[in-house]
């Protein structure tokens, strides 16, 4: 697979939606722990919104852009501008209906910056960056065609998301609890690498 | 969801909605909807006055939108349960509000709210919309030298929002009512302390799981964890443990004029938080404080959580005024002018 | 006593006057204490005026203390916990109001309340002080047409005492006032539910047991179980099956104007409550009836019970003006004049 | 025995607070069942004050009119006025320091008539009437010395309570259960009861 279509892109999405759905309950229940008990509810909401903003999509730019507002505007809590930021800042690095390899690099890079501008989490900090930015980082290293791109992505989120069960919480509402935030993975990274996961699943 | 939920809702989904278009039917002469999560006053005030405005999830009933009226907040843009709204409807209400005067908008400090209003801020900037950003984040229970950007913001941002509201009222510019807020913003200090937790209306699920006959002093305000557990303590050993922390981090001094409010989060009785109230105060007035604003009430609560918080601020003489004798004709704030 | 208490308390044996000195710290501008357990105003008003009395147990805070204050009551005269004062009491609050006015003696229909207040009366009219008491006697849980003194008094004492207090300040006669008040007295009707049951604060031990997921409409206001059980009703349901016979009590008619106030006992949110209020005043306002006065707070609560009690009444028009147009201060019920 | 003395009636009253008060829980756990769980508080603080008033009692018509105004002043709720009407009663009944039997028997009835202008609570109604109407009745047709009559006393209204078992609640907190309310004993007429086995096996 040399080029990611926009259809291609949008199973991505519709997978994406599907698989973290089917865990909602999961997410919120580790968002109980150290948080408030809403990430499963959040996440699920905000790619039901950016599924739905997939089907009237015609072209990258446009189709992101819209899929960022329509995630802040039916999505609550951190999720909403953690993700709606991701998607604003993957059109700002997308156009036209087909993607090589590196304008698909390109696009989860401009992603990535531009949560950052939002949140100063690094990885580490127990955080959905701990997915995201080994994912961008691993997508960006990979070699090979747009698969090989994504199964670096998906194992790079699942592997970063396994490893915040050790680390403490230094960022959202976890942080207070401390030492204490120990032992459980953080519900964003887990949610984060779902998708990764799910990307990657779409197109195997 | 699996979890079954033992409380008076309907559909877990329009919790929100719902609870809203309840309120503003009850408190019609004071507050109405616009949109359908977005609360305002039912009289307007002129342009020409600064506009206060919040932000913040539900589930925290009477806050945030209780304290929308005259002379409080002018609106509150609210999201769904313990989330924040999102930028897109945070920006619709800071466009409705759109004046020369200005908005204030006050935020507590959480990460879900800042990063809507930063995001939000933006967009309103590139619009050309005067907006300042006052954060609230005086939870003391990371420790007294956390920075300020560490600190969640707590039910303190109430009686702030009782004398920005009350300053905007009187026509102080976007200016003076910030240097107002933020003079009173930084001499305020929360402690939270819970002893049983609540659930989440939507999923059921329990929120940061207590022991029975253990209390957690540093709880936040979605049931999140914080400072350290111990046995229960009597009230009056409780009440010792928070008010000395509390006065420490703001220096109180013989002669201080202050304000101890002690916010009940759901479950906890009035009659318990008289009591706590009661030994506070007695230390304060040891100290050589002068009790000049006391409350004990439900202003900001966490579902059914047995807890409570307990505010103190160190009060300037306009705080004083702005606070008791300007009139508020909020649902939740009532204040004879 | 063998149950452990989960509350924050000091020594069971003094909860009440702890609770008392704490609240009187917190709104000493508003309320001070006359002796160890009676609430007066902080600021008397003049002799000519009748004064309203009222009395009743602690554990229900804010009821019944919260609600003296300038516009409403004189003076509150408290028991120990869910327990009336005692006869002797009573009698030197009712000397120290002594007054050529007269004093209007507010009580809720409970046995222990009514024996009080009659012994006192004895004692009063013995010593030639003018009292004329008031019962209320709103729970319709017992059926529509029980006779008033087989009903219980409720939550909804709380309006009336901003009526008659209003009515007495504003310089009515003794007669006038009770004239006023009864006639609200006779078209308020009240219905209470819970889902959870409180503990006795002193003795630990729970009061009216309920199985988790069944709800039981007519609870009364110690935790005394009344009506039907049954399975936990939604919100609307739950409103639904209350709001209807409460109208058919007071046979709400096109055009009447409603007060209708959800009244929370203890553990249940102001967002279920907000919800509950949204449906029940759905179904007034489809029957034409026009609602002049809403409250979503907690008035009278019991402990930490879940539940909560919907008051609604019908207004005549000098009781709408009694109720949003003159001015009150008390600590938990404040109106702009 | 054939009169009762000041110092006899004193120790009957201290028998009655000790037995009553080793049962404060279990009175309280009775009105938790279908009334608001504090009768024990109520019943104990009265006889405690009661008991208090007997320390400097002299005369009966005083000592019982100082122990009425005593647990009026002490004790609360529906308790409170009850058992003060009853000593308020008695004292109406009962001169200097020695009674005989017509003259105790005098004294009871006084108790009971002036507790029944404050209640219109009868037989049957599951209250403490239930103990208290039977064990003064019983008095009085008791045969014998005071022994006798406390005894006669004592059975009836320890029946009386426990008849209330079956009984459904007419007044008081309990009055709106209806048909739940059987199945128990009423505390107000247990306790009753306990005070009136008490004053006998203070003198048996
Ligand atoms: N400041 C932050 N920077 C990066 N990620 C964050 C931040 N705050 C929260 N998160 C992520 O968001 C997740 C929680 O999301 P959610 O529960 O939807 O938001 P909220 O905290 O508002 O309830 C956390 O597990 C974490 O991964
Ligand atoms: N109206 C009444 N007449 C006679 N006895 C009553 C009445 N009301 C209550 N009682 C008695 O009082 C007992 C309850 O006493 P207590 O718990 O001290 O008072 P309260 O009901 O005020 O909490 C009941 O068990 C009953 O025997
Ligand atoms: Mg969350
Ligand atoms: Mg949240
Ligand atoms: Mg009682
Ligand atoms: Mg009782």
């Amino acid at each position: 697979m040399d080029v990611l279509t926009l259809e291609v892109f949008k199973q991505m999405i519709n997978r994406a939606y599907t698989e973290v759905q089917a865990q909602e309950t999961h997410f919120s229940a580790l968002d109980a722990i150290a948080g408030d008990g809403d990430h499963g509810t959040a996440i699920t909401e905000a790619l039901a919104a950016v599924n739905d903003s997939a089907r009237e999509g015609t072209e990258f730019n446009q189709m992101l852009t819209q899929m960022a507002m329509n995630a802040m505007t039916r999505s609550c809590g951190s999720t909403s501008t953690l993700i709606g930021g991701f998607f604003l800042g993957m059109g700002t690095a997308a156009k036209g209906v087909q993607l090589n390899v590196p304008q698909v690099k390109a696009m989860f890079r401009a992603g990535l910056a531009s949560m950052q501008q939002n949140t100063q989490a690094k990885p580490g900090d127990k955080t959905l960056m701990d997915a995201l930015v080994p994912a961008v980082t691993a997508m960006e290293a990979a070699e090979g065609d747009i698969k090989a791109l994504f199964k670096a992505g998906a194992e790079a989120a699942a592997n970063g998301a396994a490893a915040t069960v050790e680390m403490q919480a230094a960022f959202g509402r976890a942080r207070n609890l401390g030492e204490r935030s120990i032992g459980h993975a953080d519900p964003g990274a887990s949610s984060w690498a779902c998708m990764f996961g799910a990307f990657y699943n779409a197109i195997n | 969801m699996e979890n079954q939920i033992y409380k008076w809702i309907n559909d877990p989904k329009h919790i929100t909605e719902e609870l809203l278009e309840g309120y503003v039917m009850a408190y019609a002469d004071k507050v109405q909807l616009f949109g359908t999560h977005t609360i305002v006053r039912a009289q307007p005030k002129p342009e020409d006055q600064v506009a206060v405005v919040t932000l913040g999830g539900a589930g925290h009933e009477p806050a945030l939108s209780g304290f929308v009226g005259k002379g409080m907040l002018d609106c509150s843009v609210v999201g769904d349960i313990f989330a924040a709204p999102g930028a897109p409807r945070l920006l619709e209400a800071l466009k409705k509000f759109n004046r020369p005067a200005g908005i204030l908008l006050v935020v507590l400090n959480h990460a879900g709210d800042v990063m809507s209003a930063n995001m939000a801020k933006q967009m309103a900037d590139a619009m050309n919309i005067k907006v300042k950003i006052m954060l609230t984040h005086e939870d003391i229970s990371a420790g007294l030298d956390t920075p300020d950007q560490d600190r969640r913001g707590l039910a303190g941002c109430v009686p702030l929002y009782k004398i920005v509201g009350a300053a905007a009222d009187a026509g102080k510019s976007l200016e003076e009512v910030y240097e107002i807020g933020e003079r009173f913003n930084s001499q305020m200090a929360t402690l939270a302390v819970a002893m049983k937790a609540c659930t989440h209306p939507q999923s059921g699920v329990t929120i940061a799981e207590l022991p029975l006959g253990e209390m957690e002093i540093g709880m936040g305000q979605h049931g999140e964890g914080g400072g350290g557990r111990s046995p229960l303590l009597s009230a009056d050993e409780t009440a010792s443990k928070m008010i000395g922390p509390l006065m420490q981090k703001l220096q109180i001094q013989k002669g201080d004029k202050v304000l101890l409010y002690i916010n009940g989060v759901g479950a906890t009785t009035h009659m318990e938080m008289s009591i706590i109230f009661r030994k506070a105060g007695q230390v304060l007035q040891e100290s050589g404080a002068e009790l000049v604003d006391g409350k004990i009430t439900e202003l900001l609560t966490v579902q059914e959580q047995s807890g409570f918080q307990m505010i103190l601020g160190k009060l300037d003489d306009d705080h004083v005024d702005y606070l008791k004798n300007h009139g508020s004709d909020a649902p939740y704030w009532t204040v004879n002018p």
